[in-house]
This record gives C-alpha cells, structure tokens and sequence, in this order.
C-alpha cells in the first residue's frame, strides 16, 4: 500500500516569497564544531526536506530555528529581518513551530494540557481549562482525530498516538513555519498518510514546511526542495524532481550505494531449530508461534502496537509469556530476567536506543562491556578483551573508547549497542527497530553484520516498521496483528511484496497465510 | 565528529589507560575539589607552618577518617542513583549499641563488633529492599530509617545512652602504631586507606561499573542484564557497613555521648556532592568523593586556624558549597575536559 | 475504525484510577478511624472539641511550610531551608513588632520580603548557578544559620497580643491559624489549577526540557516556586512569633524541612516532580496530626512516636508506589521516568545544554 | 480562656526585684553587658551560693535558698491527676532526672497521693510544647500541671494560658518571663554554675594562662548565662581566653575542637557550658601528648572517673538534677494546701577533690551518663531504675 500520489503536484512555484533564510550558520558543542556554515532558506508553501546522515546537523540546525540553541555565527531572517531567538518561546511567537526528534510530552498530562502547554487559554488571567478543552476537541476534529479526546492523560496512548499529539500540538500553533524532525520514525503507513493529508492541507494555507526524515520514500513523496548536510556543511539544494533517489543518497553519504541489503554471505545455511515459541501468549499477546533457524532471518511485520516489541520482551524476560513454551536450542527456557535470557544465548538490542539500550554518560568501554560486566562478572575482563576488534569491525566512529556515548551520534551509539551484544556471543539475536533514525551508511553497516550474522549460525529475529527492510532482509516474515499471528509469508528477499504483508497486518483482505 | 570513511578503535595502551584513569579521577566536575583542596591545604599552611608536621597532619587525618569513610559509602549510595540519610542516624544507633553491650568489658569487643557488623548489614538491607522492591524512593526509604533508628535506640536505653566501650573497642578510632617523626601512625588512617583501596578496585570491577551504569540509566542496565535490585540494595549495605565502620572509629575516638552521629548524613552527602559526584546517579569517582569528605574537614581546621567566630562558621560553609557545586557545574558544561584527555585519537581524518 | 483504537492505547491504564489525592484523605479516614478506635478503647474521644482542636492546631504551622514544599517538589525540586527561614521570620517578626501593634503590617511585610528574597536566592541558585537544589538549598540554610547564630543569642523581639491571636484564639473548635492554613491552601490549589504558572510548574516537574522547548520559561518557574516556597514558610515563622509571643532561632532544630518533605510525599506528591498536589499535601499533614495527637492521648512514649512515624512514612508511600507499578510506563516515550520510582530525586537540568539526550534517560 | 495577655510587664518584674528573677530575664532589664547577661540576676546567683538552704541537708530537693511562702489554699483539693509537659528528653541529665521523676511519682501513687500521672514530651519543640499544654488545657481534667519548659520567652504565653485556665502550675528547670505559676522550682542557676567553673579556673591558673571555652549551642538562655558569667569573671582575671566554640556536645567535634586547639598552641584551662563530652576533651590532651589542663566538667560520672583516674585538677559544677523530684512534691504540697515557696530555689553546689571520691563511691554501680547529684538514692527503685534505664 502506497501513500497518496504527491500531494504537492508536479507544478512547483520557486517564485514564492521567502520566509527564511538562515545563511552562515555556525555552531560547537563541547569544541567541536557540527556546523559549518550551512545555508537554508524556506519558501511560503513548499515542503523542504533537509537529510544527512546520522550527526550530519539536521537537529542542531533545526534546533537552531527554534530557539533551543543559539547559532555561534551566521544570521537567521524571517521576512527579510534578522532575529535572533535566546528562547523556544521566541521562536513560537515569531510563528516557528516545531516537532522535535526527542519526544515532547509530559507522561502526566492530558492531551490539552500538553497541546496548549506555555500558552493556555485564559480568562481573567486565569486558565480557562474548559476552553482549553474545546479547542483542542475542535482542532482534533478538524484534523480528522475524532478518536482522540483532549481529556486522555498522554501516559494512556500508543507510541503512534503520542506522536500524533506532538504534531497536532506544533500544528496548533498557527505558524508559518513548521519544522518536522523525523516525525514519522514511530508511525506505521496509516498514520504517515494521515500526515501526508495534514501536510498538503498546510500547504495550501501557505506554510512552510522544513522535514526532516532517514526515510527516502518520503522525501520524494513530499518535498519540493531538499537540502542536504554531510559532516555539518551544506552539500546541495536541489528541487526534488531534479534528482534521483541514487543521486541523493549519493551527495549523502559521498559514495553510491550499490546494493542497499546486501546478498547472503556464502556459506550461510539453515541449520537447527535455534529459537522456538509455542503458543507464547500473555495479557497481549496470544497464540504466539514461532521458529528461528540457525542462520536464519525471520522478521516480525505488522502495525505500531501489533505485539512486536511485546514479544521480544516476554522473550528476554523484561515481561513474560504465561502461557505456551520457549525452547532455545531444544532447552525449555523460561527468563524471568534479562539475564537468565542472557546466560541462555539471547540478546536484544532494543528499540529506544537511548532509553533502554545505552548508560549515556558512561563510556563507550563501559558500555561495550555492560553485559558482560552484569551476567559474566568473572569472564567479563577476558572476554571484554575482544570488543575493542568488535568495534572497530562495526566502524564505529570516535575519539577512543573512553568517550561518554553521548556524545556520538545516533548510528554510531547503535554500533555500541551492538557491540555490546555480539560481545556475549549470542545464539540468538532479537534486533527491535535495529535501524530506527539511524542513517543509511550505518543501515547498510547494520545489514552486514546481520548476513555475517547468519554466516555464523546466529538466529536472528528482526522487528522492523520499515516495509524494505523487512522485505530486503527476512527469509521469513511473521505478520502480528493485535497480539496473534496473522500470517506468516515465506519466500526470502524479493519473493514478497509489500502489499500482502500490509493486507495482513491490517487484516483488510483474505488471509494470505502460505505457511 | 562523525565521519563516514571507518576508523578502527584504536587499542587501548596501558598509558591510555592511565590516562583513562586520570581522566576520570580528575576530570568532569571533580577537577574542583581537587583544586579546593589545596587551596585550602595551602591556606592552613600559610596561616600555621606547623600544622605541615607529621604529627599533626597524622592527627588530622585520624579526626576526618570517618568522614571519609561514610562519604565513600554515601557515595555508593549516590552513584547508584539514591540518598542514603540513614547514616547518622546509624552511626549514633551503632555507638549507643556499642557501649550498651559491652558495657565496659573488655571480653565482649569482638562479638559486639561483629554483631554491630551484622546490624549494619541488616540496616543496609532492609533499606535496599525497601527502595528497589517496594519502589519507595530512598529519600523517604531512608528519612524514615532515620526516624526509626533515632527512636528504636534511644527507645531501648531510655533516652541517653549506656554502658561504656572497653579499650580495646576504642583502639581503632583513638590509638595506633607509636612510631618516630609521625608520633603515631593511627590504626584509622591504615583502616582508611584500607577502605579506600577496596573501594577503588570495587569500583573498578563489574560490580562497579555495573553500579554506576544503573544510577546512570537504570533501564539500559536492566535491559543488559544488570539485576538492578541486587545491584542497588548491596550499595545500601555498604554503606550502612562502612558507617558502622565509621561509628567504630568515632565511638574509639571520641567514646559515646549522646549527640554522636547527629546531622552526618548531610555533611556526607555534602562531601561527596562537593567531590563532584551527581546526585542522580552515574557520575563521578570515589576518589574524589573521598576528597570531597578532606576537603570539607580541611575547610573546618581552616576555620579554626584563621578564628573564625563560631557561630560564622556555618555561613562560611554554605557559601563556598554552594560556590565550589556551581563552579563544577560549569566546568562540567566545558569542552575542556572532553578535549583533555591524553592519547585521544583525533577525529575526523579521512 | 479499529485502527483508531489500537492507537488511542489499551485504555488499560485509564479503567479504576482513584486519584492519588482521594487516595490520601482515604487513607486519612482510616487514619482517624484507627486512632478514634483505640483511643476510645482507652475510653477517650478523639474527636472530642478538645482532642479536634488540638489535632488542628497542630497541623497548622507543618501545613504552612508544608504548601509551599509542595509547589518545589512539584518542579521537581526540593527546599532544605525552610526550617532556618521560619526561624528568621518568626525573629524579624518579633523584632520589627517590638510590642507595638500598630507595627504589626510593617512586620509581615518584611516577612514576606525576607523571606520572598531568600526564596528568590534559593531558586536562582537552582537555576542560573545549575546547583542540585538538595546543596543549593541546604548552602542557603547553613547560610541563615551562621547569621542568626551570630546575631541572635537567643529569643528576641516581643510581639504584641493583638498578634498573638493569630496563634491562639480560635473560631468555634478551629484554630484561627489553621483556617489561615487551610485559605493558603485553597489559594495554593487554585494557584495550581489556575495560573498559568501552576500549570507550568506540573510541567517543569515532568520534564523540565519538554517543558522549555514548549515555550515555558522553566527558570522562572521554578524561582517562582521557590518564592513561593520560602514564603510560605515565612508565614509559618509569622504563626511562630505568635504562638511564642517572640521570635526564636532555634525552630531551625525542630527537623520541619525533613517533615514537611515528608508530608508532602505522604500526601501522594510524586518527589520526582511533576505529579500531586497541594490537596493531598493537606492530607498528609492532618495525618501526621492525627497520629500525634493519638500518641499523645495514648501516652506513647516520644520515641516510640519516631520510630512509629518513620514506619508509617516508608509504608505509605510503598503503598502508593505499588499503585503504580502495575501502570506501566510507557515504553518508548518515557524511558525510565515515573513509574519506576525507585531512584532518587535527580537533579533537574542535565549538566549539558543538550535536552535531546534526556529524553529517554530519567 | 487561653486568650494571650501581654507578656509581663516590665515594671511587674523589674520592681518585684529580687524574688521573681530567674535566668534569662526580661530582654528590657538588659544591661550593657548582653543580651544574657542580668547584673542583678547574676549579683544575686552569686550571693546565693553562699546562703545556707533553709531545709533537711538530708532531702536537699527539699531545701530552698531564701524562700518566700505563697499561701496555697485556694488550689486545696482531692482530685489528683497530675499533668506534666516536658521539654524532651534529649540529654542523660533530663534523662537521669526524668527517671527520679518518674520513681518519685511511683512511691506517691502508691500512697494514694497522685493519681493519673499524664505526660506529653515535646521533643524540644517550642511549638508542640504549647500543644501540648494547650491539650492539658482543654481536658480540663489536670489537677495540676507542671511544666519544664523548652525555652524561656518562647513558653511564656503558653504557661500564662495555663495559669488563667485556674490549675495549679509549677515550673522548673527552665523560667518562662511570668509569675503566674504557683511556684517556680530550679537550682541557683545558670550565672551561679557558670561563674563555678570560671572562678576555678582563675584560682587555679597562673595569669596569662590560657583557656578554651565549650559550648553546646548558641540562643539557649540557660547555657548562656552559664557563658555571660564566665566571661564577666574572665573579663576580671588575667588568663586569656583562647575562643569559645560551639559543639553540639558531640564528643568526636568536642574532640576535634580541642586537638586543633592544641596543635596551634598552648590550652592550660578548659571551661564548659555543660559536661557532656569533657571527656572526650580531657581525651585530646592524651592523645596529642600534652599535659592535663585545669578542667570544669560536670558532675556526670563519666568526667568524675576520669578526673579521679588521672588526678589532674578539676572541678565539677553542679546544675542540680534532683529538682526533677521537686515539682512532684510541690503538686502533692498545694493540693494540701501547704505553703510552697514562690520560688523555690534549690541549692546548686559544685563538687570538688574534696569530696569527689565520696560521690564516686556512692555511685559507683551507677552508669558512666548518670548524675552523681541525682538524689535519688532513698526511692525504691533504686540503684535498678538507674542502671538499666
Ligand atoms: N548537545 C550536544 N552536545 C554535544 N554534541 C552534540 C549535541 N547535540 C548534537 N551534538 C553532536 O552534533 C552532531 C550533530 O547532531 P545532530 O543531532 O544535529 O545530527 P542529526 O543530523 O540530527 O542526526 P540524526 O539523524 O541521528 O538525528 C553530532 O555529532 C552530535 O553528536
Ligand atoms: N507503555 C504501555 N502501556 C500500556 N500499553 C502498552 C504500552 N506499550 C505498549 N502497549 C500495548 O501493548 C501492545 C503491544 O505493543 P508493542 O509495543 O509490543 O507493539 P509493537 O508492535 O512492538 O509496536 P512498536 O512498533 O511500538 O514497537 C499494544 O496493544 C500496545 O498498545
Ligand atoms: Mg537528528
Ligand atoms: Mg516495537
């Protein structure tokens, strides 16, 4: 299933005025400089997209927009007057709103609360929460979100839904520059096209969109201009129709990318049996059936909240299955911890990378050995010393393993986290999300390892949003949908499309089930 | 910072690793209790030579030992992520019980100090339980094991303590090795340094790092494998063992009054805060948390030396805190520390 | 559209949630009930006029300090120096009355801009200095306490007696300070859900970068919070003056910092920040109340209080804390924050000016 | 009926010259001396040192220094509850007298002259001293109320609402500014204690010698009279006073203080506002090698035993904790309608070498934080009651 066809149309107006123009820009953390001089300018009514790799300053300088950081050097103009925002505030009230990459929500709060938040309604100075309320109701309404009510507490909703507060909370500001950083990297097809449509409807009105996405599909199927980044500077500007998907990659990454999922490593075969679930199922999951083989790929499809991540949890003992069976290696195995399903073979590297996958102020050393530190206290220097030659096979990027993973950037923090799995030498790796907002170097990194992976008799169960990626990697693709199996489709790379496995995620067409 | 052609890691020398170490003991936020410290060194000096000589920096030193040693647990507590303000509490309770049982007999040194032991640990455990199995934050965890210790002990001797400690009991705190140009070598500074390098090679080891990475982000660890309940409810009994260790030193030291233990739990934490450790969790070396608890003894032998009026000392007190916390926050923000460290491999070469 | 409801959540976490405040004045209720019941096996009346007054007289000077620690908690922050704020007060109070009634307004003015000031220090300490609010407000307290040692030897100043009645007389069974009480209270409550700034101090408890990057100035409200906090305590120390008929310094010994922080977390306010309020709070203190004037009329012995006190304190907040548990925090938006509740408060800013990095990490 | 009055008058107090004052007087009769210092108050401290009690030797709670009988017959009754208020107890000599306090009751209640003895223990909050009274109070059932109150000035309109409330009150210990209560029990006080120890070591030290003073805590107006005394005697002597530092009575800072006093120079005297850690003082002079000083400590059994083991010179001023004993007789007095005096002044002597030893030995299964003057040696629980507390 394909979004709706360009809602932009082909005729793209680059007469329209300009709104902003950000030229020069310069910025350092820590002595370290991410921008060099990048130029960006944003016309009423077009959407603009900005990519780069991982730490390539899309964020920073989106930040820079909104006020979160201050540029060291170049100027910002917003209708040909220079501004200068010291203060998120500022850039909301000169009409710049912003999704931001990190999630921005309080937990506690209700939708309303969090959509208005810094600028509640009020009468007679006092917040008018009823009124708060009735706007939010009414904006929802006309966003079409019927199903989403002001008074829900943000704690209460699915991933998908909590992000779609965050954009209806930057739409609400009736600016005219809405910025976007990546704020499809946790939703499923529906809901990307739910935003396509509110992006054409912004459009129309004359706001200026700057979009910020890994997901190249997307580029095309929105943007009218893109700018793109490498290393901080500013490579290109060029209108979207102007340019191939090669191309693009091409100025992104400085090299072409032959083959995006690599081919199987010679000598990969299927062995046994590894991983084996029968009847797994819990509060939700239910009837849960699966089999990994030695060597084999096998990916979990299906929508934001089908059960996906709930399985690799119950799996890895962070939750449980209470009813069926687990067998890795033909051994029942039952973790209640994270570390029993470590000592029997499993890793997982997670989806919230920064949350649950990395102590960010710790070193890359540390975090390398964490695993082996907290299950194999008494091997753990021994083998530690392998991780060193782990890292640098990965790539990983630094300056030397005593630097705190905060600061590297996105795909360079993945490549730790696989490190420090692969240091435990798994029989089975569950990879959730592995290359979620990561860039396509580190993608194509990431699917290499995961053949070499394979080559070395590793059962790998991979969980993906990302339709490709499924597509391109899986020898099998398991298709979850409210918690149950909905289909399994067999076949390997290119054997499937994505429409079937799209039908039995959201269950609209017959079963499709070939296995 | 990134750049896309790869680099190897480079192998780890064993002069990196020196580095590393340096790095991490004087780097960050705890440079300035280094600083502090000798500057405040150097004020005592210049104020009275004298107290450059051995005998009496030998004296100075049995006096902060138990500082010291309750900043190096606190410190445990605090990396981890949690409070511990039980220790007062628990070094007075510690002491009451020491001359309660002993009673002034020599005979009953030893179990009693093993039994203190295993009160400790007992304190230590209940309060580790209670905060990562019940999920009650430790602040209030250990406020109400303060309220609880407070009232058990003084509910058992009816008010004021007890008893007496024997001489053997008050040996480790008051007595030592008489020896030539030091005077007396106290058996408190060997027990410090003792501590002091168990608590550098614990932290070095899994534990250790385990340790730090669950005060840093306790569900990453949990996700590694990290048994963050066990992890935390151990660095719960270290402490609460080490301030029975403490109370051993004071209780030899000073014999029982008491007052004793009242309102340590705030000068340790102060100690260890000042020592550049992050109340939160995961940063910071023991190292410097133990400088932390010098410095701050240092700063009340300076207050003395210069004849400070008393009732100013307090005020002298919350200003430089406050002054040295800021200051390491700042430096903390500062690129140069990130940049300093030695046998970095320069980025972005391709 | 199923679809829309996969979205929307399970609504698993939304079924039978009784508000953490009614959680409180439940447990209030059986706090009462329980002591009403052994005090009548004792073969007394806890409710009697005498025993309600006295329950209520009680509450006041901890509910003041307690108010205001729960708008800092609130924000995710914390104030250790409320205790030698109360004692300043209660002295310039005395002093600047002097006996005089007719000074009596210059003396709560000058209360409440001392102590407004003090406040103000405190939270630009937090904010503009990036101190941990534990160092930062215990620096300020040590800060008071060399001056009131220095400048006051002992009890000073006189206050009139129209003044004292606002620490004694009393309107039927209630105590005229515990209805001043129970006003701030209601003005803090309305504060909170009225007031932008209330609003927002919800938000920088949550999460102090959402809570920028939405626009709010975080710097302010939290010195906003912290005025109000040592104000509030400036009024305790006003209630002081008047039930001493002099001001005292060594109030700062009586522990109201660590109580009224523990009144506050009795009251269901999380100590993260960022959840409860001041209703509860109130709730806490009349708790704390009620088992004092039990142990009173039970003649329990004061120790036993402390250790009777600490236990309940650790047992409550388990109590609420295992509510929580099972709502499961969500999994990718909100890491390791709320639910988890074990760790401690942490400090509020990260060190760096980098909130993308704390997203996920509290 | 707990309406507030003005605190009393100055001239209320000031005119009745020698007979209500009690330490920590009216700040308005402040001399230039300091907030805690009183001329007349301490004139007459001194003087009363010297004043043969009138009374048994034997029950020297009983004994009063220059009384001045108040009729009781208006508080005569047969109804005997007794109600206490009590500060805290928070130190071994409020823990001591509290324990004489409560044999004392005993043996009463046996002989069917005190009924219910209620207590509340304010743990040495001002604030929930007043509550607590103000609950006695409200119960309206006490037949009498004694209270020991937490601070001075603080307490005073509290005990003032006691007194209008037409109970009988009696305080000791610590004065309120008022005499509305029946009678005001204490020791000579705190002046008298102070200049003790002060004269001592005048006597004892060459001039030019030099002195460290010990002190608890600043504000406490008992302990600073006990320090205003000393210094008006230092102020006359010629020994200088090296500083005086503040403690908390905590033995290790006691220690701390005075090791680092040692290490800069010369101590040869050591005065203290209380005993509690002068041991741990005499302790440091060990411990860093130097000779004893001429020491005041207190007559607590820990500081006699080890000025007797070590023989240095020293001197223990006495805060007489038998008074505990005193308010409880006095109740059961006024509800007889005996006369008390209005205020009964205990007497307060120190002990000295001469007659250490024979304390020492009275006491000698007593524990090490016992009182030497606790005078409680005829009640029946004892030495048990005592022992093991
Ligand atoms: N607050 C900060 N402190 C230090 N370094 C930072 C900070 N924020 C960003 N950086 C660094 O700046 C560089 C650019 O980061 P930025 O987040 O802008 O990249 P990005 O293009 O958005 O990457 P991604 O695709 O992973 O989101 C990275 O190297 C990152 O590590
Ligand atoms: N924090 C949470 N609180 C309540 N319910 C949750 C939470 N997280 C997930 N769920 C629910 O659990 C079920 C399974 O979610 P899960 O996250 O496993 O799905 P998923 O397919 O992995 O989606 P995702 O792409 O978000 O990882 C869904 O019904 C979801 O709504
Ligand atoms: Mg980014
Ligand atoms: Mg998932």
């Amino acid at each position: 299933m394909t979004a709706d066809p360009n809602p932009s149309g082909p005729g793209r107006t680059s007469t329209a005025t300009t709104l902003l123009r950000m030229s020069g820009i310069e910025k350092s953390f820590l002595g370290v400089q991410v921008l060099h001089g990048v130029d960006l300018d944003l016309r009423a009514g077009e959407v603009h997209a900005l990519i780069g790799e991982n730490g390539a300053g899309k964020s920073t300088l989106m930040k820079i927009l909104a006020g979160v950081y201050q540029a060291d050097g170049g100027t910002v103009e917003l209708d040909g007057r220079a501004v200068r925002f010291e203060h998120p505030l500022q850039a909301q009230q000169a009409g710049v709103s912003t999704v931001f990459q990190e999630f921005n929500l309080l937990p506690e709060r209700t939708v309303a609360e969090n959509v208005f938040l810094g600028r509640e309604p009020r009468r007679n100075r006092l917040v008018d929460a009823g009124r708060m309320n009735a706007d939010t109701a009414a904006l929802l309404d006309d966003l079409g979100l019927t199903w989403l009510r002001p008074e829900t507490r943000v704690r209460s909703l699915s991933v998908a839904g909590q992000q779609i507060v965050e954009i209806v909370k930057a739409l609400s500001y009736d600016a005219r520059i809405i910025s976007m950083d990546e704020p499809t990297a946790a939703l499923a097809d529906e809901e990307v096209e739910l935003l396509y449509r509110l992006i054409a409807k912004l459009k129309e009105r004359g706001v200026a969109i700057l979009y910020v996405s890994h997901r190249l599909k997307e580029i095309f199927d929105l943007s009218d201009r893109v700018t793109i980044l490498k290393d901080g500077a500013l490579v290109d500007t060029v209108a979207t129709a102007d340019i191939t998907s090669d191309e693009l990659v091409r100025k992104m990454v400085g090299r072409p990318i032959s083959s995006f999922f690599p081919d199987k490593l010679p000598g990969t075969e299927l062995g046994d049996v590894r991983l084996e679930i029968q009847g797994g199922g819990n509060e939700q999951l239910d009837g849960i059936d699966l089999r990994v083989r030695g060597g084999e790929i096998v990916a979990l499809a299906g929508l934001q909240g089908s059960g996906r991540t709930e399985i690799a949890h119950a799996l890895f003992g962070v939750d449980r299955f209470t009813r069926g069976t687990v067998r890795l290696d033909g051994r029942p195995l039952t973790a209640r911890t994270p570390r029993q399903a470590v000592r029997a073979g499993l890793a997982l590297v997670t989806e919230d990378r920064k949350g649950e996958g990395l102590v960010l102020n710790q070193s890359i050393a540390a975090n390398a050995r964490l695993v082996l530190d907290a299950v194999l206290p008494r091997r753990a220097g021994q083998r530690a010393r392998k991780i060193p030659g782990i890292l640098s096979s990965l790539e990983l990027v630094s300056r030397g393993s005593s630097q705190e993973v905060r600061f590297l950037s996105g795909g360079n923090q993945q490549k730790v986290v696989l490190a420090k799995w692969l240091a435990t030498e798994p029989k089975v790796i569950v990879l959730d999300e592995p290359t979620r907002g990561i860039d396509v170097g580190a993608k194509e990194r990431v699917y290499t390892l995961m053949r070499e992976l394979s080559a070395q008799g590793v059962a790998i169960l991979m969980i993906s949003s990302e339709l490709p990626e499924v597509l391109g990697m899986a020898d099998r693709i398991v298709v979850l949908r409210d918690g149950r199996i909905a289909g399994e489709l067999t076949g390997g790379p290119g054997a499937i499309d994505e429409e079937t496995v799209m039908a039995l995620a959201t269950g609209h067409e017959a079963e499709g089930t070939q296995s | 910072m990134t750049v896309t052609a790869p680099r190897p890691t480079p192998q780890r020398s064993a002069g990196s690793r020196a580095g590393d170490l340096l790095a991490r003991v004087f780097g960050g936020g705890s440079a300035t209790v280094f600083a502090l410290l000798i500057v405040v060194f150097a004020a005592i000096f210049i104020v009275n030579p004298s107290f450059a000589e051995p005998p009496s920096l030998m004296a100075f030193l049995k006096q902060a030992a138990p500082l010291m040693i309750l900043a190096i647990g606190q410190y445990f507590v605090i990396v981890s992520g949690e409070f511990d303000l039980s220790v007062g509490s628990l070094v007075g309770a510690q002491v009451v019980i020491a001359a309660a049982l002993i009673d002034g007999e020599e005979g009953r040194t030893v179990p009693v100090i093993l039994l203190m032991l295993g009160f400790g640990i007992l304190v230590g455990l209940v309060n580790g339980l209670i905060t990562t199995l019940l999920k009650v934050q430790s602040f209030i965890t250990t406020l109400g094991m303060m309220l609880v210790l407070y009232g058990a002990i003084r509910l058992w001797t009816g008010g004021a303590p007890t008893g007496a400690l024997s001489e053997a009991f008050r040996q480790p705190g008051r007595g030592g090795i008489d020896m030539a140009v030091v005077r007396q070598l106290p058996w408190a500074l060997m027990i410090l340094v003792g501590i002091v390098i168990i608590a550098v090679a614990v932290m070095r080891s899994s534990y250790g790092r385990t340790l730090v990475a669950t005060g840093d982000n306790e569900r990453a660890a949990g996700f590694s494998g990290v048994r963050v309940w066990r992890v935390r409810t151990l660095a719960f009994v270290i402490s609460s063992v080490l301030a029975t260790l403490a109370a051993i030193l004071i209780g030899g030291y000073a014999g029982v009054t008491a007052q004793v233990g009242q309102g340590l739990e705030f000068t340790a934490i102060t100690a260890v805060v000042l020592g550049g450790v992050v109340l939160g969790g995961g940063r910071g070396s023991v190292v410097a948390a133990m400088a932390g608890a010098l410095t701050l003894e240092a700063l009340f032998v300076l207050f003395n030396q210069l004849e400070l009026p008393s009732t100013i000392r307090p005020a002298v007190q919350g200003v430089i805190i406050i002054a040295a916390v800021a200051y390491a926050a700042r430096e903390r923000a500062r690129p140069r520390h990130h940049q300093e460290v030695p046998s970095q491999p320069q980025p972005n070469e391709a | 559209m199923s679809r829309a409801v996969a979205v929307a959540g399970t609504g698993r976490a939304t079924r039978r949630r009784l508000g953490a405040t009614e959680l409180v004045w439940l447990a209030l209720v059986a706090v009462a009930v329980i002591g009403a019941v052994l005090v009548a096996v004792d073969g007394q009346n806890l409710f009697s006029i005498a025993n309600t007054r006295d329950m209520l007289s009680r509450s006041s000077l901890l509910g003041f300090v307690a108010i205001g620690q729960t708008l800092v908690i609130l924000c995710r922050s914390l104030d250790l120096s409320v205790g030698y704020v109360m004692a300043l007060s209660s002295l310039i109070a005395a002093t600047t009355m002097n006996g005089d009634p007719a000074r009596v307004p210059l003396a709560i003015g000058a209360v409440l801009l001392v102590a407004g000031a003090i406040g103000l220090c405190n939270g630009l300490i937090v904010t503009v200095l990036k101190v941990n609010p534990f160092i930062a407000t215990l620096g300020v307290g040590l800060i008071i306490k060399g001056y009131l040692d220095t400048e006051y030897q002992g009890p000073a100043g006189d206050v009139p007696s129209s003044f004292q009645q606002f620490g004694f007389s009393r309107i039927g069974p209630v105590p005229v300070s515990t209805l001043v009480m129970l006003a701030v209270a209601v003005a803090g409550i309305l504060f909170l859900r009225k007031t932008r700034t209330g609003y927002h101090m919800f938000a920088v408890g949550g999460s102090e970068d959402v809570a920028r990057l939405s626009g709010v100035r975080t710097g302010r409200v939290l010195v906003t919070a912290h005025v109000l906090c040592s104000i509030a305590a400036g009024i305790a120390g006003l209630l002081i003056a008047a039930r001493f008929g002099t001001g005292s310094a060594l109030v700062y010994n009586s522990g109201y910092d660590l109580e009224s922080i523990a009144a506050v977390v009795l009251g269901g306010t999380l100590l993260m920040g960022g959840r409860g309020g001041i209703g509860g709070t109130i709730a806490g203190v009349l708790i704390l109340a009620v088992l004092d004037t039990v142990f009173n009329i039970l003649a329990v012995d004061p120790f036993f209080k402390d250790v009777l006190r600490g236990t309940i304190i650790v047992a409550a907040v388990a109590i609420y804390a295992r509510r929580q548990i099972d709502r499961k925090a969500s999994r990718v938006r909100f890491g390791g924050d709320g639910g988890s509740g074990g760790s401690a408060p942490p400090e509020p800013r990260p060190d760096q000016p980098a909130p993308e990095l704390a997203g996920g990490t509290r | 009926t707990d309406e507030p009055s003005d605190t009393a008058a100055p001239e209320e107090t000031a005119a009745a010259g020698e007979d209500p004052g009690a330490e920590g007087e009216e700040p308005e009769e402040e001399t230039a001396d300091g907030e805690f210092f009183v001329r007349a108050d301490y004139d007459r401290q001194l003087a009363q040192r010297d004043v043969e009690p009138e009374g048994d030797p034997a029950t020297p709670w009983l004994q009063a220094i220059e009384p001045e009988y108040v009729d009781t017959t208006e508080y005569a009754q047969d109804g005997n509850t007794l109600c206490f208020s009590n500060a805290s107890v928070s130190n071994p000599w409020r823990v001591t007298g509290w324990i004489t306090m409560q044999q004392q009751v005993e043996v009463l209640q046996q002989q069917g002259l005190i009924g219910e003895f209620r207590v509340s223990d304010a743990a040495d909050d001002d604030n929930k001293q007043i509550s607590d009274i103000q609950a006695f109070i409200d119960a309206g059932d006490c037949n009498a109320i004694i209270i020991s109150p937490s601070t001075t000035a603080t307490l005073t309109p509290a005990v003032e609402a006691a007194c209008a409330s037409g109970v009988p009150v009696i305080v000791f210990d610590r004065g309120v500014n008022t005499d509305c209560m029946v009678t005001f029990i204490h020791p000579i006080g705190g002046y008298a204690y102070g200049a003790d120890g002060a004269e001592f070591l005048v006597e004892n030290l060459e001039p030019g010698s030099t002195v460290l003073a010990l002190r608890i805590l600043p504000g406490v107006d008992v302990l600073e009279n006990r320090w205003a005394a000393a210094q008006e005697i230092f102020a006359d002597s010629e020994l200088e006073i090296l500083g005086d530092e503040f403690t908390g009575g905590d033995g290790a800072e006691i220690k701390n203080i005075v090791t680092q006093y040692l290490q800069r120079g010369e101590v040869d005297g050591i005065w203290m506002d209380a005993g509690d850690g002068a041991v741990a003082a005499v302790e440091a002079f060990e411990d860093t090698g130097n000779d004893y000083p001429v020491m005041v400590g207190e007559d607590e059994l820990s500081f006699l035993r080890k000025w007797q083991e070590t023989g240095m010179t020293a001197i223990a001023p006495v805060y007489s904790n038998f008074q505990w004993r005193t308010p409880i007789l006095a109740a059961t007095m006024i509800w007889a309608g005996e006369q008390v005096p209005s205020e009964w002044v205990l007497p307060q002597d120190p002990i000295t070498e001469e007659d250490r030893d024979e304390f020492l030995e009275r006491n000698a299964d007593m524990p090490s934080l016992h009182y030497a003057k606790f005078g409680g040696e005829d009640l029946p629980g004892y030495p048990a009651a005592w022992q093991d507390r």
